[in-house]
């Protein structure tokens, strides 16, 4: 395996950003997702849900105007834009059982080529964190999935087919690994950016279902940051 | 009008049963009913089914997870059994692994319209989440209109817990932002519901019918945080 | 068929409202129950509720109170009394369908001796005008129904079984008319109290239905006016 | 955020194509889009399927009945199809005992509740209301618990027509007392909802996050009623 350096996060998240489109609703999972309410484009306007029922919240709250009324769905204090409304529970998850939610960014353990995910148990141990997963799974009009290209020991996580229980079948459209960007196509994984340094061979050596060469393969798109 | 005011919290919860069934409402650490949680703790019913977004979290803080430390509680409905960071070992993760208490994960969102269908008196509904998932399995299924449809019941409880903003002495509720997350539904939803309030109860009448968001109808007891209680 | 007089719409709504009990969430149904409203007993503390979702308004409005926004179920303007609370209708049919309302009264074509009613159509005429009554018969806790005891041909409207097509099977419990009151048992209609100056059979030759006379039939009972 | 204000009610139906299925809200005359409703009676599409608490009223004033007097609907879902005294023969009930308009009568809570499963993505839901009577032959039903429930499925709909009391420019609605009734359950559920606002329409950030009824993501155009547009 090649020691070369791999994509860092925040560029992975901005570049699953930059595929935001204006007007979008978007939900963000917590952790590594929530990096991508980083990449601002001036001329796009975002409007983001958590589960807990805000919609349209801003950034992080830096602590002087953090409000200990306002958190997203990862209990983080976040900022109130213009425009904010809240509603209950019920009422937000009625929100994207209805399919208003244009895009879920989630982390996950493994992605399969048949855009299977699973990011919610490991059977190893008893039980499972499922939150508002499922429900954004099942219901959102993208997923797109960010996580390592490798497990801490190596292993692919770009499958064949998911070992672990999932989360939805055959939802995720778009992935982004610390080695590139992937389209879910009906054909499988389509490698669309590779990172810096690596080859298509190197990175289908880290990959156990096989991947399709975009005919317009390029290097990863940073955005240029201010 | 009936004023619905009680002095303490202890007062509040006095009658609660063993084997009861409850509903505790917070999200991400906002809305959550503390104060009704100690006095549940001080109170010692045993055997609870609880139902709530999750278990407990690791501070220090009174949430579901002391009463289940407490063994107060026999079994949770609620969408987290497992933290999702395998450091986070809560005593509820830890007593569920050691089957000390018995748990059903349920997705949030089918959680919350759960409870929503206990409030709004519907039988049984069907929801497109968990469709080809290890939760569905066992569950009635039906395709309508070309989508797969997995069949879930309501969520009836004895007691809600609630946390709100603002309260008149009927009951009518106010939240303020995302402190709102589960507390209507359930409030809503359960047989006797007890209310935390972090402002002075107001006489009927100060609140604006257009800005309630629980009609007083649905409280049975409210009780204002004092300065010496769980505010955060 | 005697001439006597027979009672008003006043006072059988106002036999009704004196069950009423303190607390109690009551829903009048347009036309006749809602006469139930200007009985009042100052120990009683009511909240009424409307299909449109007012929670705890008060009397009609005299017209220099009206508020054009604030109607109950028939669209008369009606005046918010102090704690009143507003849902959205699938709300307030959801405090319906849970069982909150203690009682809903509503006037009727025809009742049953099984508790049987029917309110909503005529099948010689086309269609049929629910409403909100099916749900209010189906859920809440009690059905209360006024009715003039006899059609305007003189025919029985407290039958064996309903000739109409019904609104809910076996839920009504108490039915006042201009000729007496009458709770519906197990075994029947039970004539508790008759108008003044009518006797039981004198009543019984109205009735279809096989009347049980109370131990305890007394005189209709009329409220103090003030 | 995106301005949603359209000037003219003309400009906010123009594109409502033929066989169109609409939401209109309002009850008892209050919240009752008049002015979205003459448009559409100006612009003349036809075919359309209507959802709404009534079909029209006596008065002279605009209503669905409107509409289906001019011939531009062929079907109504409503909760009522006769009026409930015989003297009160609307357009509609006239033409539907003609059988120049199909329709099917609806009790006013499934009918909400229809409109909020599709506002809520359920699939079907089961409902106490309509067991034992004439209007649930044919339909599938189930005893849950040991009581028996109707099956009953979403109304879904291409349009909905809202009257609010204030809106932001990014579409959060507040209503006003029982002027909302069916509008924000029908402003949910719709695929596209056309709103005529009561107020001036505020720039974003004016509205108060915890009084809004309708959050700005499930509407589309705005159009102040203007002081000759109808009021009443």
């Amino acid at each position: 395996m090649p020691e070369k350096p791999r994509l860092e996060r925040q560029p992975m998240c901005d570049r699953l950003a930059m595929e935001f489109q204006d007007g979008w609703i978007v939900n963000l999972g917590v952790g590594m997702p929530t990096l991508c309410s980083n990449y601002v484009e001036p001329h796009k306007s975002l409007v983001f849900h958590s589960e807990n029922g805000a919609i349209g919240y801003g950034p992080l709250a830096p602590p002087e105007k953090a409000d200990r009324h306002l958190v997203n769905a990862g209990g983080q204090q976040v900022t109130a834009l213009p425009g904010l409304a809240i509603v209950h529970h019920a009422d937000s998850f009625a929100l994207i059982r209805k399919g208003m939610v244009d895009v879920t960014v989630m982390g996950a353990y493994e992605v399969a080529e048949n855009g299977d995910f699973a990011n919610w148990r490991i059977p190893t141990r008893k039980g499972g964190g499922i939150g508002g997963a499922m429900d954004l799974a099942a219901c959102a009009k993208r997923v797109f999935i960010t996580l390592e290209h490798t497990t801490k020991e190596g292993g692919p996580r770009l499958l064949k087919r998911c070992t672990l229980p999932i989360t939805a079948p055959g939802v995720v459209k778009l992935v982004v690994t610390d080695l590139g960007l992937f389209e879910v196509t009906p054909e499988g994984f389509k490698l669309r950016e590779h990172a810096p340094g690596w080859t298509p061979a190197e990175i289908q050596a880290c990959t156990e279902a096989r991947l399709i060469i975009a005919d317009d393969l390029r290097e990863f798109r940073f955005r240029a940051r201010a | 009008m009936k004023n619905k005011t009680y002095q303490t919290f202890d007062e509040a919860v006095v009658d609660i049963p063993d084997g009861s069934v409850f509903m505790s409402a917070g999200f991400g650490g906002v809305g959550v009913p503390r104060n009704i949680l100690a006095a549940v703790g001080r109170q010692g019913a045993k055997n609870l089914t609880g139902i709530s977004n999750n278990g407990g979290t690791l501070d220090a803080k009174v949430d579901v997870g002391t009463l289940i430390a407490a063994g107060q509680v026999k079994k949770m409905y609620c969408a987290f059994t497992a933290a999702t960071h395998p450091s986070q070992v809560t005593p509820f993760v830890r007593m569920y692994n050691n089957n000390e208490i018995d748990a059903e994960v349920i997705p949030q969102g089918t959680l919350a319209e759960r409870i929503r269908a206990a409030a709004a008196g519907i039988g049984a509904f069907y929801t497109p989440t968990t469709v080809g998932t290890e939760l569905a399995v066992g569950k009635e299924q039906r395709e309508i209109n070309g989508r797969r449809y997995v069949l879930e019941y309501p969520l009836h409880a004895d007691y809600a817990f609630i946390r709100a903003w603002k309260a008149d002495t009927f009951g009518n509720l106010v939240f303020r932002l995302t402190q709102r997350n589960f507390n209507p539904v359930m409030a809503m939803a359960a047989r006797i519901t007890i209310v935390e309030v972090e402002n002075d109860i107001v006489p009927v009448g100060e609140l604006d019918p257009d800005h309630v968001h629980v009609p007083g109808v649905y409280v049975d007891r409210l009780v204002r945080i004092p300065p010496d209680g769980i505010w955060d």
